[in-house]
C-alpha cells in the first residue's frame, strides 16, 4: 500500500533538483516546497501520473519579515489517505507564476481566482477572465491582500459588461440566456447557451453572484470562536459540513483531541444534514423533469428530518452545533430516545417512497442517458462526491480520510458506473439510506462524557487542511493559523467548485429540455462555491467547447 | 341558431371553466398529501390578473395585445358548437367548425409563443406547434368517426343513425388519450414546461392579456372535456325525447367533465413530463389507432 | 406500471399531512432558538455581547452620559453566543418565531443606561450598574485591601494605572527609607 | 408621500392582489437557506397554496417578490431588472436576515447590505433561516391578513434625561 512517503520519494527521483524541502505538518499531511517554475510539471506528474485528486489551491499574502506571497496546491490520494501541499514562493514585486491549467485543466478556476483576489498573475492561463468579483470591480484592486480594507469598496457602476465567450460560428445560432433567476434552480447562476434548434452547441456561464467575501470578513473581523458561524452560513444546505471542516482543520493545527461524545454527535449532525440535503435534491430533480409529486413526496419525508434537527439543535438548519473544541449542545436522554424512534420511522417511510418513486417509467426515461460523464473525464476534472461515484470513481472522505466517529460505524459507499443523471440519482438515493442507518447507529452507541473542552493554545502560522465528505463531495478547508486569535488565511473549497466546471461538458449535445436537470444533477450549491466561473474560453480554436469539437476540444 | 341555448352555454363556459381548473388543482394536491387551494382559486387568479398592469417587452407588436382576446373568442366560439347541458346544440351542423376551432386554437398558442420574441417563448411556441401537428389529426379523426357514426353534423345527442360498432370505442379511446395533451398538463405540458422553459409560450404575457390567455386555455379544455358526453349519449340514447332540457343529459354532462378532470389530474400527479420526442412517438401510435377506427367505419360493414 | 399504483396508494393512504397553521399554533420543540429576549433589569451594560455578536446585530453607542445598546432582530442569526457570554444571564431564548414586521424600527430593541464620570479626570468611562455590580463583588473579594483600594474602582483605567503606580512608588520609598 | 396615504396606497395594492398572491423568489447572493424554506412553504406540511400562493415562473407574472440574500454587487443589476419586470401592484418582502439587514456579511466589500439599501421592502421576515411558518406568517402580514406581533421595545434608565447625571 503506497504511503505518502513513497509518493514523495517518487516525486524526488522524478524531479531530482526540483523538490527543495519536505516537511511533515501533521499526521498524513506533508508540505513539499518547490520553485514556482517547477509548479506546472510537478502538478501534471502528481495529478495525471500519480493519480492524485486535485483538492484545492490557495494563495496567501505574507506581510511578515519575509514579505512575500505563497501559492499552495493541495492534492489528495484517497487510497492512502494522504494530503500533500505543494508550496511555491512568489516574491513581492514580481507577482506571477507559471499557470498549470494548460497541463491540468482542473486548475483553471483556482488560478483565475488567485489572479483576481490576490493579484498573482498565472502566466499562460488560457482564460484569465473574472471569476468572482462583480463586473464593475476594478481590475487592479485585490480584495484578499492584507492591505485592502474591507470598508473601502469602490462605487458601483451599473453598466459594466461581462465578456462572454462567443464561439466563432455563434452568428447563426440562437443565443439563449438561462438565469440568473431560473424557476427550477433556486440560486443565481447565469448560463448562456448557444443552441441549434433545441440542441445546445456551446455553454458559457458567469457567476460571482454569491461572492460575499466571507473569507475576508473571517480574517479581519471574526475570531476563532465566531468563524464557525460564518462557515455555517457559506451554504444554507450543508452548513455543518463547513463548520466541521473548519473545526477539524483548526483542531489538527492545534494538535487537539475532541472528546469522544462530541465526535459522535458531530458525525450524527453531518449525517442528518446529508439526509436532508439528498432528499432536497431528489425532490428538486424530480420537479425539474416535471414530476411535481416527487418534490412533494420527497420533501414530505424530508420535513421529518428537519423536525428532528430542530428537536436536537433548536434550529431547522444552521444548527450552530459544531465549534472548535467539540459541540455546543448536549443531547439529553429523553431527546435521544425520541430521536431514535423518529429515525426508525423515517427509515421505513423513506424505503417505501424510494421503492415507489424510483421505479416510475416516465421518470427513468427522462433521467437515463442524459448528462453523461465518462470515468476518464471524472478523473481528469477531479470531480467529487456522488457525481464521481456515479461515474465509477470510488472516493469517499468518510472512509479514506476517517474523521470524527466514522471508524466506529459500518456503512458502504454506493458506486455506479452509468455516469448519467439516473446513476447520480441512484447513488444519492442509496447514500441517504446509508446515512439514516449511520444516524441510527450513532444514537444507539452514543458514549458518555463531556461534549466540549476549550482549546487552550493555537500555535500561529501553522498550515492545516480539513477534509469532510459533504453531500456533494469532499469539502476542503485550507487554513493558516494567525497570531491575534483569528485565522491568517482561510480558503474554502466546496465540492461544487470541482463539480461545476464539468456541467458545460455534459450540457453540450443535450436538448434545452434537459439543460435544467443536467445542471441540477451536479446538485450545484452555488453559495457553497461562493465563486463560480467560466469553464472554457477561447485560446485559439482547440479550446472552445462547441458542437463539432465537443470533447476532443479539451486536451 | 338557438339563442337562449347559446347564451346558456357561454355563461356556463365562463363560470365552470375556472372551477374545473380549481378542481384539478385540488385533486392533484390531494394526491400529494396536501390540502390544496379552494375550488374558486383559478377564479381569483384570473380576477387578480385582470386588475394588474401589463408589462410588455419593448418592440412588442400589436398582436401581443390583440392575440389573447382573439384566443378567448376562439375558445368561446367552440362552446357555441356543442350541446352541453341542453339537448340541442346552439348551432346546427357545428361539428366541423368545432374541429376547426380546436385545431386553430392549438396553433394560436404556438403563434403566441413565437411572437413573444423571448427565446423561451419561441422554443415553447415551436414545441406547441410540433405537438399539435401530431395530436390534432387524432382528434380530427376521432371526432369525424363520431360524426360519421351519428350521421349528422350537429354535435348533440339527438340523432343516432348507425348501429353501435367497434369504431366508436376505438375513436373514444383515441380522443381521451389526446385529451391529455389538450389540457396542457404534465406529462404533456412540454409547451409551457415551467421548470424547463420558465413558462414557455406564456412567458412574455402579464396582466389582462395573460388573464385572457389563461381563461381561453381553461374554456378550451372544458370544451374538449364536454365531447366525451356525446360518446356516452351515442351509446345510451338519453336525449332522444326531444324536450329542450332533461335532467339525465345535465347529469351525464357533469359526470363526463368531472371524469375528464379526474383523468387529467391523475395523469398529472403520477407522471414526469415527456420530452418532445417521446410525446411525439406516443401520439404517432394514437394517430394510427384512430385512423384504423375511421377505416373500419367506412369499409368493414359487418364490423361497423 | 406498478410504481404508479404504489404512488397512488401512497398519495391516498397517507392522507393530508398539512399543518393547520395559522389557525392552530404548530408545536415548537423545547429548546427552540426563537427570539433572544433581553432582560432590561439584569443587563448591567458591560457590552460583552456586542463584542461577541458575529453579525453585529448588537451594537453599543457611547455618547456623553448615555450608554445605548441596540439589538436589531433583522440581523440576529439566533446563534446564542450572547446568551453564553453574558456575565449576568440577561439573555433568554423565547420560542416566538413569528417576527415578521412591516417596518424596520419594530424589529429594534433599545436599552439606554446611565454612564458615570471618572473621579480622577471626569471622563465618562463605564455605566453606573457596572460600578454597582463591581463594588458589590469587589468588597468580598478585596477583603483586607477593601479600604485602600475601594475607591480605585471609581477611577477610569488610565487614572487607575497612574494611582496604582504612585502607590507602588510610595511603598518602595518607604521600604528604602526604613532599611 | 405622507405616511397616511402611503398606507392607503398599500392597502389599495393589497386589495387588488386579492386572494391570489403569486410569489417569485429572488436570490440576490445569499446562502440559499431561505430559498429552500420558501420552497418548503409549498410542500405538503405547510402548503401555501391554501392561500392561493403559487410560485410564478418569471417575474413578469409575479405579485410578491421574496428577496433573499444581502444583495451582492453582482446581483444588484439582476435584482433591479426583476423588480422593474414585476407589474404593479407589487409587494417586496425581505426574507431572512441577509435581506433584512445584510446578515453576517453586512459590511463586506462586495455586499450592499440587505434589500432596504436598494428597495424599500413592504415586510421584513427575520430568521436565519426563517421557519416556513414564520414565512407564511410574513406573507399573510404583507397581505394584511395577519396583524403584527413584534413591537419596538425601549428602556431608559431613570435620570437619563437630566443632562449631566454625576454619580
Amino acid at each position: 500500500m503506497k504511503t505518502d512517503k513513497n509518493i514523495v520519494d517518487e516525486l524526488k527521483n522524478r524531479f531530482p533538483g526540483g523538490i527543495l524541502k519536505v516537511g511533515e505538518l501533521r499526521e498524513g499531511q506533508l508540505l513539499v516546497e518547490l520553485r514556482r517554475e517547477d509548479l506546472p510539471r510537478v502538478m501534471e506528474y502528481a495529478h495525471n501520473t500519480l493519480e492524485g485528486q486535485f483538492l484545492t489551491m490557495a494563495g496567501a499574502d505574507y506581510v511578515d519579515s519575509l514579505n512575500r506571497f505563497i501559492v499552495d496546491y493541495v492534492l489528495g490520494w484517497y487510497e492512502q489517505g494522504a494530503v500533500i501541499i505543494f508550496r511555491a514562493v512568489v516574491p513581492r514585486g514580481d507577482e506571477s507564476f507559471p499557470a498549470s491549467t494548460p497541463l491540468i485543466p482542473v486548475a483553471d478556476w483556482y488560478e483565475r481566482e488567485v489572479k483576481e483576489t490576490l493579484g498573482l498573475n498565472p502566466v499562460g492561463h488560457p482564460n484569465p477572465r473574472k471569476l468572482l468579483t462583480s463586473d464593475d470591480w476594478p481590475e487592479d484592486l485585490f480584495p484578499m491582500r492584507k492591505g485592502f480594507r474591507n470598508e473601502a469598496p469602490p462605487p458601483v457602476k451599473a453598466d459594466a459588461k461581462f465578456p462572454f465567450i462567443e464561439p466563432e460560428n455563434a452568428g447563426s445560432f440562437n443565443v439563449v440566456p438561462y438565469g440568473p433567476y431560473h424557476f427550477a434552480i433556486h440560486e443565481p447562476i447565469y448560463f448562456r447557451f448557444h443552441v441549434d434548434g433545441e440542441r445546445i452547441t456551446a455553454a458559457d456561464l458567469r457567476a460571482g453572484f454569491n461572492y460575499r467575501g466571507l473569507e475576508k470578513i473571517a480574517e479581519t473581523k471574526m475570531s476563532y470562536e465566531t468563524i464557525p458561524f460564518v462557515a455555517e452560513r457559506i451554504c444554507g444546505i450543508c452548513g455543518s459540513v463547513h463548520g466541521e471542516a473548519y473545526s477539524q482543520a483548526l483542531e489538527r493545527a492545534a494538535g487537539f483531541e475532541t472528546p469522544e461524545r462530541a465526535r459522535w454527535i458531530r458525525a450524527m449532525m453531518l449525517e442528518i444534514e446529508r439526509i436532508h440535503s439528498h432528499l432536497l435534491w431528489l425532490g428538486v430533480a424530480t420537479h425539474m423533469v416535471g414530476f411535481d409529486s416527487g418534490l412533494m413526496q420527497f420533501w414530505r419525508v424530508r420535513e421529518r428530518i428537519m423536525f428532528l434537527a430542530e428537536l436536537l439543535t433548536g434550529n431547522r438548519k444552521q444548527y450552530g452545533m459544531i465549534v472548535p473544541g467539540g459541540v455546543r449542545r448536549d443531547i439529553r436522554e429523553d431527546k435521544r430516545e425520541k430521536a431514535l424512534r423518529e429515525v426508525s420511522e423515517i427509515l421505513a417511510e423513506y424505503q417505501e417512497l424510494l421503492d415507489a418513486a424510483l421505479g416510475l417509467g416516465t421518470l427513468q426515461t427522462r433521467l437515463r442517458g442524459v448528462g453523461y460523464l465518462s470515468n476518464e473525464d471524472a478523473r481528469r476534472y477531479s470531480v467529487m462526491g456522488p457525481v464521481a461515484r456515479a461515474s465509477g470513481v470510488n472516493i469517499d472522505a468518510r472512509r479514506d480520510y476517517p474523521y470524527e466517529a466514522y471508524p466506529h460505524f459500518e456503512f458502504e459507499t454506493p458506486v455506479q458506473t452509468g455516469g448519467d443523471v439516473l446513476a447520480r440519482t441512484v447513488v444519492r438515493a442509496y447514500d441517504t439510506l446509508e446515512s439514516i442507518k449511520i444516524v441510527k447507529q450513532a444514537l444507539e452507541t452514543l458514549p458518555d462524557g463531556p461534549v466540549h473542552t476549550p482549546i487552550d493554545y493555537i500555535p500561529p502560522d501553522v498550515t492545516s487542511v480539513g477534509l469532510v465528505e459533504g453531500p456533494r463531495g469532499t469539502d476542503v478547508h485550507y487554513l493558516i493559523t494567525g497570531g491575534e486569535d483569528t485565522v491568517y488565511r482561510w480558503r474554502v473549497r466546496a465540492p461544487t467548485y470541482a463539480n461545476l466546471p464539468v456541467t458545460p461538458l455534459m450540457l453540450v449535445g443535450e436538448t434545452l429540455a434537459d439543460a435544467t436537470v443536467v445542471i441540477g444533477s451536479v446538485d450545484p450549491c452555488i453559495s457553497c462555491t461562493e465563486r463560480m466561473m467560466v469553464v472554457d474560453d477561447r485560446t485559439g480554436e482547440e479550446r472552445v467547447i462547441s458542437g463539432q469539437g465537443s470533447l476532443e476540444g479539451i486536451k | 341558431m338557438n339563442l337562449p341555448v347559446l347564451a346558456l352555454n357561454l355563461a356556463l363556459a365562463i363560470a365552470i371553466a375556472p372551477l374545473l381548473d380549481g378542481l384539478r388543482r385540488k385533486i392533484t394536491a390531494r394526491l400529494q398529501n396536501r390540502v390544496g387551494p379552494p375550488l374558486t382559486q383559478s377564479w381569483h387568479d384570473i380576477i387578480k390578473l385582470l386588475r394588474k398592469e401589463t408589462v410588455l417587452p419593448e418592440g412588442a407588436g400589436l398582436m401581443l395585445r390583440v392575440l389573447p382576446a382573439l384566443m378567448l373568442m376562439l375558445s368561446l366560439a367552440m362552446f357555441a358548437m356543442i350541446a352541453t347541458v341542453t339537448v340541442q346544440s346552439p348551432m346546427d351542423e357545428g361539428g366541423i367548425i368545432f374541429i376547426e376551432l380546436a385545431v386553430l386554437s392549438a396553433f394560436m398558442f404556438a403563434i403566441a409563443g413565437g411572437m413573444s420574441g423571448n427565446p423561451y417563448g419561441v422554443v415553447g411556441g415551436s414545441r406547441e406547434a410540433i405537438l399539435a401537428t401530431l395530436v390534432e389529426p387524432s382528434i380530427i379523426v376521432s371526432l369525424t368517426a363520431l360524426l360519421l357514426f351519428k350521421g349528422s353534423l350537429t354535435l348533440d345527442d339527438a340523432s343516432r343513425s348507425l348501429a353501435f360498432g367497434g369504431t366508436l370505442v376505438v375513436a373514444a379511446v383515441a380522443y381521451l388519450l389526446s385529451l391529455l395533451v389538450e389540457s396542457g398538463r404534465v406529462p404533456f405540458d412540454v409547451a409551457e414546461a415551467e421548470s424547463e422553459l420558465t413558462g414557455g409560450y406564456l412567458i412574455e404575457f402579464s396582466g389582462p392579456p395573460l388573464a385572457m390567455l389563461k381563461l381561453g386555455q381553461f374554456i378550451r379544455a372544458t370544451a374538449m372535456y364536454s365531447v366525451p358526453k356525446l360518446f356516452l349519449t351515442a351509446l345510451i340514447p338519453v336525449g332522444v325525447t326531444g324536450d329542450a332540457f332533461s335532467i339525465a343529459v345535465t347529469a351525464l354532462y357533469m359526470v363526463s367533465i368531472l371524469l375528464c378532470t379526474l383523468l387529467v389530474s391523475m395523469a398529472e400527479s403520477l407522471n414526469a413530463r415527456y420530452r418532445l420526442l417521446e410525446a411525439s412517438k406516443f401520439y404517432a401510435v394514437v394517430l394510427i389507432f384512430s385512423l384504423l377506427a375511421l377505416v373500419i367505419a367506412f369499409y368493414a360493414p359487418g364490423w361497423r | 406500471m406498478s410504481s404508479i399504483l404504489k404512488l397512488l396508494r401512497l398519495g391516498i393512504r397517507k392522507g393530508r399531512v398539512t399543518l393547520r397553521y395559522p389557525a392552530e399554533r404548530t408545536p415548537t420543540p423545547e429548546g427552540l432558538r426563537g427570539r433572544p429576549v433581553l432582560d432590561f433589569d439584569k443587563c448591567i451594560g458591560c457590552g460583552a455581547c456586542a463584542k461577541m455578536c458575529p453579525p453585529n446585530a448588537l451594537t453599543v453607542e457611547e455618547k456623553e452620559n448615555v450608554w445605548t445598546l441596540r439589538l436589531y432582530y433583522g440581523r440576529c442569526i439566533m446563534c446564542g453566543l450572547c446568551e453564553e457570554v453574558c456575565p449576568v444571564d440577561a439573555y433568554r431564548f423565547s420560542d416566538e418565531f413569528e417576527l415578521a414586521s412591516a417596518t424596520r424600527s419594530d424589529l429594534e430593541v433599545e436599552l439606554k443606561l446611565l454612564r458615570v464620570q471618572c473621579k480622577g479626570c471626569g471622563r465618562y468611562f463605564t455605566t453606573k450598574r457596572v460600578l454597582e455590580d463591581a463594588a458589590a463583588e469587589y468588597s468580598e473579594l478585596a477583603g483586607g485591601y477593601a479600604g485602600e483600594f475601594k475607591d480605585m474602582i471609581y477611577l477610569c483605567p488610565d487614572c487607575r494605572r497612574v494611582k496604582w503606580s504612585e502607590s507602588l512608588a510610595d511603598a518602595y520609598r518607604e521600604a528604602r527609607h526604613e532599611s | 408621500m405622507s405616511p397616511e396615504d402611503d398606507l392607503a396606497a398599500k392597502a389599495e395594492k393589497i386589495r387588488r392582489l386579492g386572494r391570489s398572491p403569486w410569489v417569485f423568489p429572488v436570490n440576490s447572493g445569499g446562502c440559499n437557506g431561505c430559498d429552500i424554506e420558501i420552497v418548503d412553504t409549498i410542500t405538503p406540511y405547510f402548503d401555501a397554496e391554501r392561500f392561493g400562493v403559487r410560485v410564478a415562473p418569471s417575474a413578469k407574472q409575479a405579485d410578491i417578490l421574496l428577496v433573499t440574500g444581502p444583495v451582492t454587487r453582482q446581483s444588484l443589476k439582476a435584482l433591479m431588472n426583476a423588480y422593474e419586470a414585476t407589474p404593479e401592484p407589487k409587494l417586496v418582502v425581505a426574507v431572512g436576515n441577509c435581506a433584512c439587514g445584510g446578515g453576517i456579511c453586512h459590511d463586506s466589500f462586495t455586499v450592499m447590505g440587505g434589500v432596504d439599501a436598494v428597495i424599500k421592502p413592504d415586510a421584513y421576515v427575520p430568521g436565519c433561516p426563517p421557519r416556513p411558518e414564520a414565512l407564511l406568517y410574513g406573507l399573510l402580514l404583507a397581505l394584511g391578513k395577519a396583524e403584527q406581533k413584534v413591537r419596538r421595545s425601549e428602556f431608559k434608565e431613570e435620570g437619563i434625561d437630566e443632562n449631566r447625571a454625576a454619580v
